[in-house]
C-alpha cells in the first residue's frame, strides 16, 4: 500500500541526496549505522475505535520496519492515552519530548488537547503531526513545528455551509455540543453564511456533552421554522439530537446537517432511520468507490473488525504515511547528540511534503512557512450523505471542494497575532 | 402557547426519569442513612444489563426490564454486603460514618464505571427496541417512550408504596429505616432488611436505566449527569420521601426545561443545580419531607 | 429464668461492665437500679444482643444467649422495651404495635393482642390511627410498653419507663405494668433511676455501679439501705469495689 | 524478639533525633526548618533526569497545595466538600482572565485570583451553616459542577475551546518560562502553604477547627463560634485552591480547559487526601506525591486506572480510614509507648519507685 506521490520539489531531492551521502558516509565509518526514529503517539484511546486508531498507527510503522525500515533506520512507536483531557495530553507531550526524546509527535484526537500541546512542543522543538484535530486555531498559532493532516474547520465547515446556502437555504438553526471540534464546526458554518450570504443564524446554542434531552432547544427551533438544522456534536449526542428533532415534530423538510463527528461509526448505528438524508463534511468516505479506498476498508475490516471506517481512521493512516515520507527525506544522524538536529530535519522534511494524496482524495500540501496556509495540509473536504441508517449503514459522496490555502483567514489577523504572541510567552 | 405546552410535556417526561433514579436514592437514604454517590453507576449498569438480557435471551422489552432489575438488585446487595456494610456497622467517628461513606461512594462510582468499560467498552450502545414515532396531538408531539416510562414509573411507585404500607415486610423496612437498634429489638433481622432496601433501590435504578435506554443510548458515562439531576430531584422532593422523589423529579425536569426554554439555553444543566442549592438552603427537608431526618 | 454470670462488655475499646452477676426468676419483677452512666443500659444491650459480650455468660431458660443476634433473642421470648423516644414517629399507633409482633406468624392472635393492649391502655385505642409523633410523652411510653407486649414475651425488660414523665403518669404506668405482670404471667426486669418507685414495684433489686453489681437484696431491705441512696445519688462510696472502675465509667 | 526490639528502638531513635533536630531548628527561628527544606529541594531540577520530571515536580507541588488546602476544611474541620475542583477552576480562570484580558502581571493577578477564590470559598462555606454531611457534599458538588458547566458554556472564558495564552510570570526581564524556572516559583509557594497549614494546625484556630469537627455542639458550648470557624476553614481552603489554580494557569503551556476540572479530578484529589490521611498534613503531601507518580508510572494501563483509583479509595476508607498518615502516627506512637514502658520497667527493676508523673508523651499511645 505504498502510494505516496513522487518527490517533486528540489528540496526533497536534495535532502534525499544528502541523506544518501550521509548514510553512505556513516555506513562507511561503522557497520551498525541503523538508528531508531522514535515516534510518540497520544490519542483519545478510551473510545470504541480510539484504541484501534492507535493500534493501526503502531502496526503501520511496524510494517514499514518489516519492509526494511526507512533508509535503514527502524521506527519505534509509543502509544499513550490522553482521554481528550488537555492536562493529560500536555503531560504526555512533555514526557515524549523530554523523557522519551521522540523525533516526531503524532496527536491528538481532540482539538482542545492539541491546542496546548502546540505550545509545549514549540518550546521543546519537536515536530508535531496532527492526525485528527480540526480546530483552525491550532495552525493559526503559527508554530513552525506544527503540521496538520486533517482538514481545518475553516475549510470543512465552509464547504458544508456553501453547499447548504446554495442548495437548501440560509435560514439555519445550530446546536452544538460543548467540545472544541463541534463548536468550531458550527461557528465556522454560520460565520460563512454570515459573511457570504449576510444571514444571521436563526438559533445558535451550545449544550453539554452527554445531555439527555435536547428537546428544549429543538422545540424553540421548531417554532422558529428554519430551512435547515445543524447538529454539531460527537456521534452519540448527534444521534440523540437527530432522533429528538423528529420527536418534537420538526418536519422532515427541514434538512438536518451534521458536523464532522457525524461520520463516526456510532452516529448512523444509533440514530437508525433518522439519519437518512443527513449530510456532513468529512475528509473521507468509506463509500468512495476508489479502489485504494476499498483496499483500505478491506484492511480495517480484516485487521480491526471495522467494516465502515470513518475519517479518523483514514487520517490516522494518512498521518503515518506522511510521516514516512518525511522520514525518508530527512537527513537523520540519530545519535544521542543529534536529537535537536534530527527533530529540525524531520520538521523541514515535513515542510517539503506536497502532493500526498490522502485516502479521502484530498491532497496534502505542506510548505516551510509557519502559517496556516502552509500547515493546513488538506484543503479538500468531502460532503457525504447518509442513504441508510443502522448497523449496515450506507453513504454516498455528494461532492468535494478544494479551497484556496488562504481561505477563511481574512479578518483573523488580530486573533492570529494574539495567538502567536502567546506562543512566545 | 403551544410552545409552553411542548415545554411542559418535555419537562414532565424527562422529569419522570429523574424521579425514578431519585426514588432509589431516597430509599437508600432513608434506609441506610447514606447518600449513595455511586447510584448513577448502578443505573448505568442496569441499563447495560437490560441490553444483555435482551441479546442473550431474546425476551421482549418488558421482561428485560424485570430481568435487569433482578440482576442489578442482586449486584446491589453484593456491593452493599462487601463494601458498605463495614462502614455502616463500624459507625462512629467522622472518617467512617459521614465522610467515609461519601468518599467511598465516589470511589465506588469510578470503579464501577471502569468495570462497565471493561465489560462493554466505551461505545454508546443503541437499545434493541423501537417505539416508533411520537403520537401527535395537533401540533404537540408526545413520544411513546415517555408514555411507557410514565406508566412504568407509576406502576413501580404503586407497587413499592403498597409493599411499604400494606405488608409486614414493608412495615419492617420502614421500621429499619427509622431506627435500626429498636427494630432489632422488635425481632426484625436488620442486616437482611438493609440488604433488601439496597437491592430494591438498585433495582429501581436499573428500571430507570432500562426505561431510558431507548431514548438515551447506553454508555458508561451516562450515570454521572443523571445522578446529579436525581439528587436534585430527591432533594427538591424531600430526601427520604418516596412520592416526593417522583414529584421532585418532575419539578426539576420542568424547571430546567422552562429555564432553558425562556432563559439562556446553554446553561441548562446549571438550573437544576441552582434549584438543588436553593432548596437545600431554604428548606432542607424539601417539599414533601415532613418527617425526614436531617442527618448525614 | 435469666441468669447472668461475670458479663463484661463495653463500647469499642472502653470497658463499661466489669463482671455482672445477677439472675431473674420466673414470674418475678426485678429492679436494676443505678445512676446515670453506671452501665444499666449497657447491660440491657448486652442481654438483648445489641452489644457483643466480651466475657461471661448469659442464659435464658437454661440456654446461652450471649452474642446471639437480637432478632433471635426476641424469638426466644426475651423482649426489651426501649425508652419512649424510640417509637416510630412516622407510623400510626397500630402500625407501631404491629411491628412489635414482627416475629409472630398468627394473624388472629396479633389482632387479639392489639385489642388487649388497648384494654390496658385505652388512650392508645382512641388514637390507633394517629401518627405516633402526635402522642404525648406518657402515651408514647405506653405505646412502647404495649409494643413490647405484642411479641408475647416471657421476659420483658423495661428501660427507664419513668424517664421524663410526670410522677402521676409514672404511677399510672407502673400500676399497669404490675397488672400486666400478674395477669399475663410475664417476668419483668425493670431498669430504673427512680429508685423508690422501682423498689415499690419490684420484689428483688440489684444496684449497679461502675460496671459491677454493688448491692443486691429484697426490695424491702434495699429501700431502707443507706448505700442504695448513695449509689443512686452517685456520691462517693468508701468501698473497695468502687475504686477499680474510676474514670472508665464515663 | 530481641532483633525486633532493637529495630523498634532504632526507628524510635531515628524519629526522636529528627524531632529533636527539628525542635532545635525551630528554636533558631520558626521558619528555619522550612528554609532548610527549601534548600534541600532547591537543586531538585538538576537532580531529576529530565524536564518531564521537573514538570511532574511542579505538578506535584500544585497538587500538594490543593490537597493540603482540602485537608484543612475536610480533615481539620470535618466539613464534607466535594466542590474543591470548582474553586481550583475559579482560581485558574480568574488569574488567566486577569492576565490575558486585562494585561495585569502575574504578581497582581495571583492575589486577585486568591481573593476571588476566597469569596467563592465564602459562597461554598455558607451552606455549611445549615447543612452537614451528605447534604453539604451535594451542595458543594452542585456548586463545583456549576462552575465547570458555566465555564464550558461561556464564550468569554473560551468555552470548550479552552482559554489559551496565559503568559508566564516575569520579574523584570526574567521570565518563568521553563519548567525548571517555574519550579522555583511553585516550590516556595508550596512550602509556604504547607508551613501555614502547620501553623494553623498548631494555633488556636486549628484546635477550634478540630473541636468543630469532633462535636459542633460541644464546641459551641465551650465558646467556639462554630459558624465563623467553618467559614474560615472554607476560606483558607479556598485560598489554597486559588494559589494552586493561579499557578496552574500560568504554568506552560498557559492553557485552561473545563475538561480538566471534572469530577474525575475531584476523585483524584480525594484519593490523595484520603490515601495520605484525612487530618494529617503530611498525609496530603504524601498522597499527592504517591498518586501523581503512580499515575505517571501506570500510564500504559489506562484501561484500569479508574478501577484502580476507585478501589484504592474504597479499600483505604475501609481498612485504613486514617490513611498513610494515620499509620505513621500510630507507628511512632506505639514505638514511643513501648520505649516508655520499657524505661519504666527498667526503673522499677532498679528499685527507683518513681511515679513517672513528669513523663511526657505517654498519652500519645492512647
Amino acid at each position: 500500500m505504498n502510494r505516496y506521490p513522487p518527490k517533486k520539489t528540489g528540496n526533497g531531492v536534495r535532502n534525499a541526496l544528502l541523506a544518501f551521502t550521509a548514510a553512505s558516509l556513516v555506513a562507511g565509518a561503522s557497520a551498525a549505522s541503523a538508528g531508531v526514529i522514535k515516534v510518540g503517539v497520544s490519542l483519545r484511546m478510551k473510545t470504541e475505535t480510539g484504541e484501534k486508531y492507535g493500534q493501526m498507527v503502531a502496526d503501520e510503522f511496524e510494517a514499514i520496519n518489516a519492509a526494511g525500515g526507512v533508509n535503514g533506520n527502524t521506527i519505534e512507536v509509543k502509544l499513550l492515552n490522553d482521554e481528550c483531557k488537555s492536562d493529560i495530553g500536555v503531560a504526555n507531550a512533555t514526557k515524549y519530548a523530554y523523557q522519551d526524546n521522540v523525533h516526531l509527535f503524532i496527536g491528538s484526537s481532540c482539538s482542545s488537547v492539541s491546542l496546548p500541546i502546540v505550545d509545549v512542543l514549540h518550546k521543546a522543538g519537536v515536530p508535531m503531526l496532527i492526525p485528527h484535530s480540526t480546530n483552525y486555531k491550532i495552525t493559526l498559532k503559527g508554530s513552525p513545528w506544527v503540521f496538520r493532516v486533517p482538514i481545518s474547520s475553516r475549510f470543512s465547515a465552509a464547504a458544508a455551509a456553501k453547499y447548504t446556502a446554495e442548495n437548501i437555504g440560509t435560514k439555519i438553526a445550530y446546536i452544538w455540543a460543548s467540545d472544541a471540534a463541534s463548536q468550531a464546526d458550527a461557528q465556522k458554518f454560520y460565520e460563512y453564511i454570515e459573511t457570504y450570504h449576510g444571514e444571521l443564524p436563526v438559533y445558535a446554542e451550545q449544550f453539554q456533552e452527554g445531555e439527555l434531552d435536547l428537546r428544549a432547544h429543538l422545540l424553540k427551533i421548531k417554532s422558529l421554522k428554519p430551512e435547515a438544522l445543524m447538529i454539531s456534536a460527537q456521534s452519540q449526542d448527534f444521534a440523540r439530537g437527530l432522533v429528538q428533532s423528529y420527536e418534537v415534530g420538526i418536519p422532515p423538510s427541514v434538512k438536518r446537517i451534521g458536523g464532522s463527528a457525524a461520520s463516526n461509526r456510532p452516529a448512523p448505528i444509533l440514530s437508525g432511520d433518522a439519519i437518512k438524508g443527513v449530510f456532513f463534511h468529512a475528509a473521507f468516505s468509506f463509500a468512495d468507490p476508489d479502489p485504494k479506498v476499498q483496499e483500505f476498508v478491506k484492511m480495517t475490516a480484516e485487521r480491526y473488525g471495522v467494516a465502515n471506517p470513518d475519517h479518523d481512521f483514514s487520517q490516522a493512516w494518512d498521518s503515518v504515511h506522511v510521516a514516512r515520507v518525511a522520514f525518508e527525506r530527512a537527513d537523520l544522524a540519530l545519535t544521542d547528540d543529534s536529537l535537536a538536529a534530527d527533530r529540525a530535519a524531520i520538521r523541514d522534511a515535513l515542510g517539503t511534503v506536497t502532493g500526498y494524496v490522502t485516502l479521502g482524495g484530498g491532497v496534502v500540501d505542506f510548505c516551510a512557512d509557519a502559517t496556516p496556509e502552509c500547515r493546513d495540509g488538506n484543503k479538500t473536504p468531502v460532503l457525504i450523505e447518509y442513504t441508510k441508517g443502522g448497523e449496515d449503514y450506507e453513504l454516498r459522496v455528494i461532492g468535494k471542494t478544494t479551497f484556496d490555502a488562504d481561505f477563511g483567514l481574512a479578518g483573523m489577523e488580530e486573533e492570529a497575532m494574539k495567538l502567536r504572541e502567546s506562543l512566545d510567552n | 402557547m403551544d410552545l409552553l405546552l411542548d415545554f411542559v410535556i418535555v419537562g414532565v417526561s424527562i422529569g419522570i426519569v429523574y424521579g425514578l433514579v431519585a426514588l432509589g436514592i431516597s430509599l437508600i437514604f432513608s434506609g441506610l442513612d447514606i447518600v449513595h454517590f455511586a447510584h448513577g453507576e448502578l443505573y448505568m449498569i442496569g441499563s447495560f444489563l437490560g441490553i444483555a438480557v435482551i441479546s442473550f435471551t431474546g425476551v421482549p422489552y418488558f421482561w428485560a426490564l424485570i430481568g435487569a432489575m433482578i440482576i442489578t438488585g442482586v449486584l446491589g446487595v453484593v456491593v452493599e454486603r462487601v463494601f458498605y456494610r463495614r462502614l455502616t456497622r463500624g459507625g462512629g467517628g467522622y472518617t467512617v460514618a459521614g465522610m467515609g461513606m461519601i468518599i467511598c461512594g465516589f470511589g465506588m462510582s469510578v470503579a464501577l464505571q471502569n468495570v462497565a468499560y471493561l465489560l462493554w467498552g466505551a461505545a454508546p450502545h443503541p437499545y434493541p427496541v423501537s417505539f416508533g414515532m411520537p403520537i401527535f396531538l395537533g401540533n404537540i408531539a408526545l413520544p411513546k417512550s415517555y408514555l411507557y416510562i410514565l406508566i412504568c414509573a407509576l406502576v413501580l411507585m404503586t407497587v413499592l408504596h403498597t409493599f411499604l404500607t400494606r405488608t409486614k415486610l414493608g412495615l419492617a423496612v420502614r421500621a429499619v429505616a427509622y431506627n435500626k437498634d429498636t427494630s432489632y429489638l422488635m425481632g426484625v433481622n436488620v442486616p437482611v432488611m438493609i440488604s433488601l432496601i439496597f437491592g430494591v433501590a438498585c433495582a429501581m435504578a436499573a428500571a430507570a436505566g432500562v426505561l431510558i435506554g431507548p431514548i438515551n443510548y447506553v454508555q458508561i458515562e451516562m450515570g454521572y449527569l443523571m445522578l446529579l439531576k436525581a439528587f436534585a430531584a430527591a432533594v427538591v422532593g424531600g430526601f427520604g420521601s418516596l412520592p416526593g422523589a417522583l414529584l421532585g423529579g418532575i419539578l426539576v425536569g420542568l424547571f430546567e426545561t422552562l429555564c432553558a426554554g425562556y432563559l439562556i439555553a446553554s446553561y441548562k444543566d446549571i438550573y437544576a443545580f441552582l434549584l438543588l442549592i436553593v432548596v437545600l438552603m431554604v428548606r432542607p427537608t424539601g417539599l414533601l419531607g415532613i418527617l425526614v431526618k436531617v442527618k448525614a | 429464668m435469666l441468669s447472668i454470670r461475670g458479663v463484661a462488655t463495653g463500647y469499642g475499646k472502653v470497658q463499661i461492665l466489669r463482671g455482672i452477676d445477677m439472675s431473674v426468676s420466673e414470674g418475678q419483677i426485678v429492679a436494676l437500679l443505678g445512676g446515670n452512666g453506671t452501665g444499666k443500659s449497657t447491660l440491657l444491650k448486652a442481654i438483648s444482643g445489641l452489644l457483643p459480650v466480651w466475657d461471661g455468660a448469659i442464659e435464658f431458660e437454661g440456654e446461652p444467649i450471649q452474642n446471639r443476634r437480637p432478632n433471635e433473642i426476641v424469638k426466644r421470648g426475651l423482649t426489651q422495651v426501649t425508652q419512649g423516644k424510640d417509637m416510630y414517629p412516622a407510623m400510626s399507633v397500630e402500625e407501631n404495635l404491629r411491628i412489635g409482633a414482627y416475629t409472630r406468624r398468627d394473624r388472629a392472635g396479633v389482632t387479639a393482642d392489639i385489642g388487649k393492649v388497648f384494654d390496658y391502655f385505652p388512650v392508645l385505642g382512641e388514637r390507633r390511627r394517629q401518627l405516633a409523633a402526635t402522642l404525648s410523652g406518657g402515651e408514647v411510653q405506653m405505646l412502647v410498653i404495649g409494643r413490647g407486649l405484642m411479641a408475647r414475651p416471657k421476659l420483658i425488660m423495661l428501660d427507664e419507663p419513668s424517664s421524663a414523665l410526670a410522677p402521676r403518669i409514672v404511677l399510672d404506668i407502673f400500676s399497669i405494668v404490675n397488672r400486666i405482670s400478674r395477669n399475663e404471667g410475664i417476668t419483668i426486669l425493670l431498669v430504673e433511676q427512680n429508685v423508690r418507685m422501682a423498689l415499690l414495684l419490684a420484689e428483688y433489686g440489684y444496684v449497679i455501679r461502675d460496671g459491677v453489681i454493688h448491692i443486691e437484696g429484697d426490695s424491702r431491705d434495699l429501700i431502707t439501705d443507706d448505700n442504695v441512696r448513695l449509689a443512686y445519688l452517685g456520691g462517693t462510696v468508701t468501698d473497695a469495689g468502687a475504686d477499680a472502675g474510676t474514670g472508665l465509667a464515663h | 524478639m530481641a532483633e525486633r526490639a532493637a529495630g523498634q528502638a532504632a526507628s524510635l531513635r531515628f524519629v526522636d533525633s529528627v524531632e529533636r533536630s527539628l525542635a532545635r531548628l525551630r528554636e533558631i527561628h520558626p521558619l528555619m526548618p522550612w528554609v532548610i527544606a527549601a534548600l534541600v529541594l532547591a537543586p531538585l531540577p538538576w537532580l531529576l533526569g529530565n524536564t518531564y520530571h521537573v514538570y511532574l515536580a511542579n505538578f506535584i507541588c500544585i497538587m500538594i497545595l490543593l490537597s493540603v488546602g482540602l485537608n484543612i476544611v475536610k480533615g481539620f474541620c470535618g466539613q464534607v466538600t466535594v466542590g474543591h475542583v470548582g474553586l481550583y477552576a475559579i482560581g485558574a480562570y480568574t488569574a488567566a482572565v486577569m492576565s490575558v484580558n486585562f494585561g495585569t502581571p502575574f504578581w497582581i493577578s495571583l492575589p486577585i485570583a486568591v481573593g476571588v477564590t476566597l469569596l467563592a470559598g465564602m459562597v461554598v462555606g455558607t451552606p455549611s451553616f445549615r447543612l452537614e454531611g451528605a447534604y453539604l457534599a451535594l451542595v458543594t458538588l452542585g456548586l463545583g459542577e456549576s462552575v465547570r458547566l458555566f465555564i464550558s458554556a461561556t464564550e468569554y472564558l473560551g468555552a470548550t475551546n479552552g482559554f489559551s495564552g496565559v503568559p508566564a510570570p516575569r520579574i523584570g526581564e526574567f521570565r518563568f518560562d521553563t519548567y525548571q524556572k517555574y519550579y522555583y516559583l511553585v516550590m516556595p509557594v508550596m512550602l509556604l502553604g504547607v508551613f501555614f497549614s502547620f501553623q494553623i494546625l498548631r494555633s488556636r484556630l486549628g484546635r477550634a477547627f478540630m473541636a468543630v469537627r469532633e462535636d459542633p455542639v460541644a464546641a459551641a458550648a465551650s465558646g467556639v463560634n462554630v459558624r465563623r470557624h467553618k467559614m474560615i476553614a472554607f476560606m483558607i481552603s479556598a485560598a489554597y485552591a486559588g494559589f494552586a489554580g493561579a499557578l496552574y494557569a500560568h504554568m506552560i503551556p498557559g492553557y485552561l480547559n473545563p475538561r480538566n476540572f471534572t469530577v474525575i479530578e475531584m476523585v483524584t484529589l480525594l484519593l490523595m487526601v484520603v490515601l495520605g490521611g484525612l487530618g494529617h498534613i503530611w498525609g496530603g503531601i504524601i498522597g499527592a506525591i504517591i498518586v501523581t507518580i503512580v499515575y505517571d508510572i501506570t500510564k500504559d494501563y489506562y484501561h484500569y486506572s479508574l478501577l484502580m483509583f476507585g478501589m484504592v479509595i474504597v479499600l483505604t476508607v475501609l481498612f485504613m480510614p486514617k490513611g498513610i498518615g494515620g499509620i505513621i502516627d500510630r507507628f511512632i506512637a506505639t514505638r514511643r509507648f513501648i520505649a516508655i514502658r520499657e524505661r519504666e520497667a527498667a526503673r522499677a527493676r532498679a528499685g527507683g519507685a518513681a511515679s513517672g508523673a513528669g513523663e511526657r508523651g505517654s498519652g500519645d499511645a492512647a
